[in-house]
């Protein structure tokens, strides 16, 4: 066990499944000698050679592109896009590309070796265009999965989880959280499950859900909802597509109340499929109306951003409203 | 650091390039004598047979296809018609195993390589045989075994994956090479642009290969580029470029044979253009009397490729006139039988539906896939395809 | 009022809006002197010149880019990716440039001119990339319109409301019905409000929802649905963003049952908006939970196209389901 | 039709356009003399101080918001130290009325055009007579008035951009044209493709402004791209192109107004690509003493284009000690004085939250905004910034 920030988590993780299979590749914007502008690339190139860690031209489909045709060949890339904001040139060939690769030739070839990082989210005095949080426009895109830890530990296992799954991932990496605290994570090599959900305290009243950053505010809105004896069941739901709905309906069953919270914007953010799919499997035992605390639907803004971000006041209000009803 | 290594003026001066022009490579004159100045090349009876045969055999698999889509027993078919030169002259230069990333009218190179015609029948049917399950439309060819990748409709985007994949062929060291084939229409997505920029800086053993065939659907070239072809936009990425003509199977042959040594021995990706012609419509759904004169595509008939080649053939007498009839005859009749057979075929399996979105089917997936069955079960008669196949559990 | 088709409509609703102002301009691959792949922009060339009706070079990002540009300057840009499924190379155009610039500038520049006209849609033996219905994508963006029309009607007012609303609209045009069947259409100038949804049908015992060619298939459901006597209210969202969440909230206070069909796939898909908001606004008028009625969780196939579409059938089960939950 | 013009050769001849070398175009050296053969340039007494102000403001403008931003004052900064030439030379070179699409590091534009130095402060501490009403991260500046689009920070979207606001100024006729500015990483973009390629077609009068200033963030030129830097690119679109010393006032003025008068009189598009170097940081957030040498960054420094346009402008008298001495004091002042006042403004009110999404605030949207104002009264220390402004219906 070693202490590690976020970004150091996700370092060691490239640093493992690059040292354990000579096919992983890390490539993107100042990703080579720099080691990438947040620094999660560090010494991958001095240690690999400038043929497995390097800069790419400023070109993000291109960059993508090229990783699809990489890991059609049987390479592991792993693409790093330099904010999650900057990923949509790149969206035609993830969404209509990486996706479709295996399925449409019939599974003569695939994309599986497939992995784009990038950073994603607000707090951090970035307005419109290093704040946003995408995961919803990937969510909508069959073939993809789709990855956002909450801690380091997670972001390790996570991360190589992501890097060998044979399907292609994108990790998006809470860039609020990357220095913000340490935690254990093991120097061993070791993954942790796509697909699957994560409950992180048991509770009876009613269940909060969430992924990423918004895992460190829900724990705030939980404290502020204990200390008023509502029990809570806390889930980090850590891969958006596919998602675990089992383990969301069995706690819900459980609990009779959801309160589901995102940045990214209200109408068309992933809360709204997990609402609809909750309120069709547990109609007959919810006690309240699926609850959604996420960003306004605007732009991401700046001044006023803790005004925008769906902070751990609102959800205490949220779940005090739901418990309420 | 800046790059620049220019000289110095002192008066402004603009420059569109016009004064560098690109010559074009040619060898084979239309009678099939070579011109004077060229060099006979080195084509050996057997390859030369080999490409000549697959030209046949893609203008008659084009011939008899187009008229079964008419006939409304395809739903869609794409001719190579003119390009038949292009495409399997520059197939033929390569290594068997080397790589291709075409756009869809390619057809040649398949048939160069030797995919059967019941295997091109297969997809374009979409039956339980196809390759890619039914899943695409007709011509969305794929074929692991001849290293053909499989189509994807969405133009360019398999350009800056020929860069990717051709990357990963150079990390891999066994002197193999990626072609990747697309038209002057697609040229103009910014995809082609990042393909090129990133090959040339990361030296990348790829070879561009643009059919220039006049024409995107309707858009003539003139409004699809200022410039004179595509060739030049070489220069701005610093990427040895040939010129060739595309009608020329020779020709193509040696650029491209040279071409690939400069990818494999240099790791130095070229850009080829094959000044060509699309002699059919774009598609089966498409009638260019809209957009361009019976007087255009009578001038591009008198260059047929295939003509071309026969009668350097038969000057050769590599070749003769009942070889000739013999082969058209075969050929006809294999596509025809191949086609009715595969007509016949079952489609795929219903379970083709969800599998290989992703490696497994996600549970939810197959919850979708059961409520499904069910209902087909339900409504047999409305599901025709698939009503056999919907009882049991998964 | 004349007899057209959709497609005459809609080439009727932009001859329209070229003669009313000469600030509107149609481009789009093959859109000049052919009139599109589908003939939507005929004869506009040769009616109103190569300057404001004319084919772009073939990069779609480069036409919004060059639409965005041109509705900043005060021109009335309209458009065309030739298919739903292209347009995701101008992805970023979209999401990040026309849906932000007026929120950005703080009103001192706006693309509100723009309008992006595309064919979506299945049942066309398109297979993966002719068939997408791509609406959600957009639905998470706010600052977008998004429209479809049902029939050539509603396509000629919608689109003459879409041109001329100020705010970028994405109006998606179900090409399955573009030569389907003729309805009347009045030969004047005439616009239908855009984020309205429209009351098809009044009925008491559940509400049917959709949009563009799932009118249609509703259509025969609830004949279905009728003949056992179910009382169907039918609704045509008509606008996808912002959506008119109140005339569907109405509705289900009075039936208390709700089904909502698209095409697209399921998971992310905008039926789960819906679904989301109904639950949370109707949550103790509810007598079954929301149903939806969706494309699978895959690509858009082709040859079990019939097998992966949410057809009048499976409406009809779902509408039978719900009534005898 | 296709449009190729070419000769014809019969052996593969390749070429990467190597030797087509674009020259690179100056008039003044560093000591303030022009070069012996260069013209002096027609630029007269009152344009030439007031491109030189603006110059000077810039580099302090730049040096006191850097400082701002280590004391904690500012979140975030962007210098375009070293680019005052380039920036500034360019746009005085255009009438104040053309339309400037710009990257971000082009501060010197809007200060040359007149932004005061109030708007400039407004719009870096997101205040609220900030024109973008906080919403944006500083340097992200606009201003309709002075044709100055608001910045955004993708990059190169705005030259697609460019291109249709130029298409729409070349039908409104007014002889108005629009330049796009961008840096040599940008022009990596697919958008960079669309957008010449589109005005080349359609002859739109717009001019491409490539800052190559040597590095994207810590990429240096040379990973960006294999040729020789961004210039050749304009071959293959067959564009009017000139390279010119970034650092040469004199001459980026001259090379712009030669290539605004082909855009607005011909509709002729061009490109333009000035040699510059990038001396400071990328921005706040960035050390390059991590990708590049100190002794790098002094060779450039010796190039300093301000001292070198003051070393003209005292050569000709235009200029002296004193009146430097004078300017830099005052700006120094004006600076730090109306940084002080804007820092002090209140944020831009709490309903700027949700207006401009649209034309007007939707039902849907009102009512979150009812929601959040609740919500704000009953927390009302937890949101300092609106607290005040959350009482009462909307
Ligand atoms: C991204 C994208 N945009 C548009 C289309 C529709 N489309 C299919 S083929 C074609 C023209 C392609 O022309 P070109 O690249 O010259 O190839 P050719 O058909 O001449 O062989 C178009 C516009 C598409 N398939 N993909
Ligand atoms: C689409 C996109 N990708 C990445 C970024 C992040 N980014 C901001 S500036 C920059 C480098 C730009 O370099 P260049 O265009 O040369 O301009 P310079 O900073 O040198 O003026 C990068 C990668 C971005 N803003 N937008
Ligand atoms: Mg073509
Ligand atoms: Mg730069």
């Amino acid at each position: 066990m070693a202490k590690m920030n976020m970004l150091q988590a996700i370092n060691n993780a490239l640093d493992t499944a690059m040292a354990a299979d000579e096919r992983v590749l890390c490539f993107g914007e100042d990703v080579g000698g720099f080691g990438g502008v947040f620094r999660a690339t560090s010494h991958l190139q001095q240690k690999y050679g400038k043929t497995r860690c390097f800069n790419t031209p400023l070109v993000e489909q291109g960059i993508i592109g090229f990783a699809n045709g990489l890991a059609a060949q049987g390479s592991i890339p792993v693409a790093e896009i330099q904010f999650a904001d900057y990923i949509f040139p790149a969206f035609d060939q993830i969404v209509n590309e990486s996706a479709k690769f295996r399925y449409r030739s019939g599974n003569l070839f695939n994309v599986g070796g497939l992995t784009i990082r990038a950073p994603y989210g607000g707090g951090i005095s970035g307005g419109h265009y290093h704040s946003q949080s995408p995961e919803a426009y990937f969510a909508h895109t069959p073939g993809l999965k789709v990855v956002v830890p909450r801690n380091p530990h997670q972001a390790k296992g996570l991360l190589l989880g992501a890097i060998r799954d044979p399907n292609p991932v994108l990790f998006f990496e809470p860039k609020r959280l990357y220095r913000a605290s340490t935690g254990d994570v093991p120097e061993s090599d070791y993954e942790l499950p796509l697909g699957e959900a994560e409950i992180i305290k048991e509770g009876d009243d009613i269940t909060v859900l969430g992924w990423g950053a918004q895992m460190e505010v829900i724990e705030r809105a939980v404290e502020l909802a204990e200390k008023e004896s509502i029990s809570c069941e806390v889930i980090d739901l850590r891969t958006i597509l596919p998602w675990d709905a089992q383990t969301v309906i069995d706690s819900v069953l459980k609990t009779g109340r959801l309160v589901v919270t995102h940045e990214a914007p209200l109408t068309g953010g992933f809360a709204g499929e997990i609402a609809a799919t909750i309120q069709d499997r547990c109609f007959l035992y919810l006690e309240s109306p699926i609850a959604r605390v996420t960003g306004l639907d605007t732009p991401f803004p700046l001044t006023l951003e803790k005004e925008y971000l769906p902070d751990h006041l609102k959800i205490f209000e949220a779940i005090k409203a739901n418990i309420e009803f | 650091m800046t790059t620049t290594r220019s000289e110095v003026v002192y008066t402004p001066t603009f420059t569109d390039g016009d004064e560098f022009r690109l010559p074009t490579f040619k060898l084979l004159q239309q009678d099939g004598t070579l011109y004077d100045g060229a060099e006979t090349p080195d084509l050996d009876r057997d390859k030369a047979l080999r490409i000549y045969r697959a030209m046949v055999f893609t203008r008659v698999l084009d011939e008899r296809m187009l008229a079964a889509q008419r006939q409304g027993r395809l739903s869609f078919y794409m001719q190579c018609t003119g390009e038949e030169a292009a495409v399997i002259g520059s197939t033929a230069a390569l290594d068997d195993a080397d790589m291709i990333m075409a756009q869809y009218r390619e057809q040649g190179a398949l048939a160069y390589r030797g995919f059967t015609t019941d295997e091109f029948m297969n997809q374009l049917f979409g039956n339980e045989q196809d390759y890619g399950k039914g899943r695409q439309m007709p011509i969305h060819y794929g074929s692991a075994k001849l290293h053909y990748m499989t189509i994807s409709s969405p133009l360019a985007t398999q350009i800056p994956q020929a860069t990717g994949y051709a990357y990963g062929q150079k990390l891999a060291g066994k002197g193999h090479c990626t072609i990747t084939y697309f038209g002057e229409g697609a040229a103009s997505e910014g995809d082609f642009h990042a393909a090129l920029n990133m090959a040339a800086v990361h030296k990348v053993p790829v070879i561009f290969f643009c059919r220039n065939n006049g024409y995107a659907i309707s858009t003539p070239a003139i409004e699809q580029f200022a410039a004179d072809g595509v060739a030049p936009r070489a220069f701005g990425y610093k990427m040895q470029v040939i010129r060739v003509d595309g009608n020329d199977i020779l020709a193509v042959h040696e650029a491209t044979k040279a071409a690939r040594r400069m990818a494999v021995e240099d790791n130095c990706p070229v850009l080829i253009e094959a000044m060509t012609y699309r002699l059919a419509a774009h598609s089966s759904s498409d009638d260019p009397s809209g957009y361009r004169s019976k007087k255009e595509e009578e001038a591009w008939r008198e260059k047929d490729p295939i003509l071309r080649m026969q009668r350097w053939l038969l000057d050769r007498q590599w070749w003769n006139e009942d070889d000739e009839k013999a082969l058209q005859e075969s050929l006809r009749r294999e596509v025809l039988e191949t086609m009715k057979r595969a007509e016949k075929r079952p489609p795929p399996a219903l379970e083709t539906l969800v599998s290989d979105v992703y490696d497994e089917v996600t549970p939810a997936l197959a919850e979708q896939f059961e409520h499904l069955k069910m209902h087909i079960r339900k409504y047999p008669e409305a599901y025709p395809k698939s009503a056999g196949q919907a009882k049991g559990g998964a």
